[in-house]
């Protein structure tokens, strides 16, 4: 039900956020029509932002209560959040070609996010190269909730390394229009709306892989 | 808190005790008293659940559910009151082949804050017979030898209860007699014993108590004196097979 | 009090074995010869040496440090020592404490040794108390989040593999610090400018001693 | 106006990359749901 609501509200949502961009919102001046691409690149870097946050706070619930449904939430969440960073790569990295002539610039941001991705990519490893699903948990956990405090630090750590050694910025800000705002508030949501969905969908997975080893289980002890 | 005199004369409780390591289940429910200076030797075959139950007891592997009382102290609240009370010989000596026995048997002092450190060695060392060898590096000792040191560097702190984990395993015959000569001396010093062996005979011949273990569970449980090595090795049978062939 | 008298007893044990045995730090000596030479060949006379010293300082200590941090928690699971620590009445925090010192010592040898060949080799004046607060705060950020790793890693099935995939993207902050700290420091910078990287630096440290202390137990327990 | 291209090629990345993710999962979830029901009725028929 909850999943029914969720993919109607992010597929309206979905098209209302492309009608604005395409339709609606007027064309930036300096970078002209690509700096559309603005419209998604930001909700999906909030959106995995909000993905890892909520791995942290799933890692810490698991490892106060040891119950299984935290560390589902926290690994299904740190899948999404992944794939939204890929894409934040990704739309980044075009963004940059027509902008700056390079695919990669190591904008503060855009840089972060890459670490970050590698961070998460290693607490999606560690899952699998534990000797037991507990203890992989256990250690993704550790990973979720360490890796999380470490943003802060590597985001500061970044920014003041590239005021020190200037190079392209994405984000000269200034959203002179009303309407820029509505369409990226719009896409904000949108993109929210999408990480939810996903999210209820890969619990709602992991559950049922779950149920489907307790089942096998009982049916080899029968 | 459960109060010392509420215990009495029980060295260790076990309640309900269950412990699994994802789906498999490798303690179902274990109810287990041990009472003070009493001689407790656990039989079963492989995969029976005696090592996570001996791991359990040491504080290494926490329970999934259930509790244990080492001398009256619950080991979740009070585990290292409880580990200070516990010595542990298993499988592997716990001991750094690149510092001599003495060196090892320093280390160890400390993390348990033994008082006279320096005469205490001397003792567990003579208690081994291994006095000759205590400057050697552990990495020259053949594996009996270390699984002497192991068994003094359990003893060194004087621990109420000695846990063992089929503390044979790859002694040489001189060796294992010489540690069941150390384990009657210490059951004769109502130290409590809690081990696990394969060795029915030799078992049956130090335990106050036995227990044989199979797939989780306690399944037989026997008083030493009232039970000769032909009704432990039926007992013992039984047991296995009936594990060996599941429904 | 007993806590340090068993933290000392853990970081000696360490000391010792390590001054019995040199394994470890013979070893990682010979990887950071090793490396130095290597990136000798691969930069040659092209490019002047104060431009790339700070990053080849920290590039090689950063795999150093991977190498020996792998190391420590290793040895200690073989002959099942590690067990011996966990029955006995030295507590988590204790046990992380000492490992945690024991692989700073080893580290700080490392270095001790590496950056006299560095001045050496490459004519830089490293030697300077710039270089070693730097080397000091960045080497402690190493084996704080360090330690926690490789006792993780230990516990996985593909030990040497999994340190630095889980190290190496959380310690960016560090080796970013690191290098442009050092940087300031080899082109006669005075303290001022660095107080921000030196700042990072701290902060990192802090955090990660703190976190690394709270979350230790759930590496280690079964 | 030859940004465009850039332009497409993002939103068509994203579309592609969310709508192949929803997809792999109703398929796993289908596949899911087809194997609990099979074991589901393999233990009715063992035990009836």
């Amino acid at each position: 039900m909850l999943s029914r609501i969720l993919l109607a509200l992010s597929l309206v949502l979905l098209v209302t956020s492309l009608a604005l961009i395409f339709f609606v919102v007027p064309t930036e001046r300096t970078m002209g029509v690509v700096q559309r691409i603005f419209y998604w690149h930001v909700p999906l870097a909030w959106n995995s932002f909000l993905a890892f946050f909520v791995v942290f706070i799933a890692s810490v619930a698991y490892l106060w209560k040891r119950t299984k449904n935290w560390d589902i939430l926290a690994s299904a969440s740190a899948e999404v959040g992944v794939v939204f960073t890929t894409l934040f790569l990704i739309s980044g990295s075009i963004w940059a070609k027509p902008i700056w002539g390079v695919w990669w610039t190591w904008e503060p941001r855009l840089t972060t996010a890459l670490v970050l991705w590698l961070i998460y990519i290693a607490y999606l490893l560690v899952r699998a190269y534990a000797s037991s699903s507990e203890r992989g948990a256990r250690f993704a956990a550790v990973v979720g909730i360490v890796g999380f405090l470490d943003v802060p630090i590597v985001f500061l750590s970044i920014t003041l390394w590239r005021t020190q050694h200037p190079s392209a910025v994405i984000f000269t800000g200034g959203l002179a229009d009303p309407r820029m705002i509505l369409t990226l508030v719009v896409s904000i949501f949108t993109f929210t709306a999408l990480y939810a969905l996903l999210l209820v969908q890969r619990v709602a997975f992991k559950k049922g892989e779950e149920d489907l080893r307790r089942l096998k289980r009982l049916a080899e002890s029968e | 808190m459960i109060s010392r005199d509420d215990v009495g004369d029980k060295a260790i409780e076990v309640r309900k005790l269950t412990r699994t390591f994802d789906d498999f289940p490798a303690l179902r429910g274990i109810d287990l008293e041990v009472a003070r200076g009493e001689s407790l030797v656990i039989f079963g075959p492989n995969g029976a659940g005696k090592t996570t139950l001996i791991r359990v007891l040491s504080t290494i592997i926490r329970p999934s559910s259930g509790t244990v009382l080492i001398d009256g102290l619950n080991i979740k609240e009070h585990a290292e009151k409880a580990r200070r009370l516990i010595g542990v010989v298993s499988h592997h000596p716990f001991l750094y082949a690149n510092l001599s026995a003495y060196e090892n048997l320093e280390f160890y002092g400390r993390l348990y804050d033994v008082p006279d450190l320096k005469t205490r060695i001397g003792e567990v060392t003579t208690l081994v017979g291994m006095t000759a060898r205590l400057h050697d590096r552990v990495s020259t000792f053949s594996r009996g030898m270390q699984q002497r040191f192991a068994i003094a560097r359990a003893l060194l702190h004087r621990p109420q209860i000695m846990l063992l984990d089929e503390p044979e395993t790859g002694l040489d015959q001189q060796a294992v007699a010489l540690l069941w000569e150390v384990l009657r001396g210490e059951a004769a010093a109502r130290r409590t014993v809690v081990m696990t062996t394969h060795n029915l005979e030799r078992g049956l011949d130090l335990a106050s108590r036995l227990l044989i273990m199979s797939r989780g569970k306690i399944v037989f449980e026997g008083g030493g004196k009232s039970l000769d090595l032909a009704g432990l090795k039926q007992a013992y049978q039984d047991v296995t097979a009936e594990a060996g062939c599941p429904q | 009090m007993t806590f340090w008298r068993k933290v000392f007893a853990i970081t000696w044990k360490d000391v010792l074995s390590e001054f019995r045995a040199r394994e470890i730090i013979t070893s990682v000596l010979v990887f950071t010869i090793l490396v130095i030479i290597i990136f000798n060949f691969a930069f040659g006379e092209r490019v002047e040496m104060v431009a790339v010293a700070p990053g080849m300082l920290w590039v090689t200590f950063t795999f150093a440090g991977v190498l020996s941090l792998n190391r420590s928690f290793i040895l200690e699971k073989e002959d099942g020592c590690f067990e011996g620590l966990l029955v006995s009445p030295a507590s988590r925090d204790v046990i992380y404490t000492g490992k945690m010192l024991a692989s700073l010592v080893f580290l700080l040898v490392i270095e001790a040794i590496a950056l006299p060949v560095f001045a050496f080799l490459f004519n830089l004046t490293v030697l300077t108390p710039e270089i070693t607060a730097i080397t000091l705060l960045a080497t402690i950020g190493f084996v704080a989040c360090g330690t926690l790793f490789s006792a993780l890693a230990t516990n996985t099935k593909a030990r040497e593999l999994v340190l630095p995939i889980l190290f190496l993207p959380v310690v960016v902050p560090v080796i970013i610090g690191a290098v442009n700290a050092s940087e300031l420091a080899l082109s006669g910078k005075s303290w001022g400018d660095m107080t921000g990287w030196l700042g990072i630096l701290a902060a990192f440290d802090v955090v990660f001693l703190t976190v690394a202390y709270l979350v230790f137990d759930y590496v280690i327990e079964e | 106006m030859e940004n465009l291209g850039y332009l497409f090629a993002v939103y068509t990345i994203v579309w592609a990359v969310m709508f192949g993710y929803v997809l792999i999962l109703i398929r796993g979830q289908n596949k899911l749901r087809q194997e609990i029901q099979q074991l589901k009725d393999s233990i009715k028929e063992k035990s009836p």
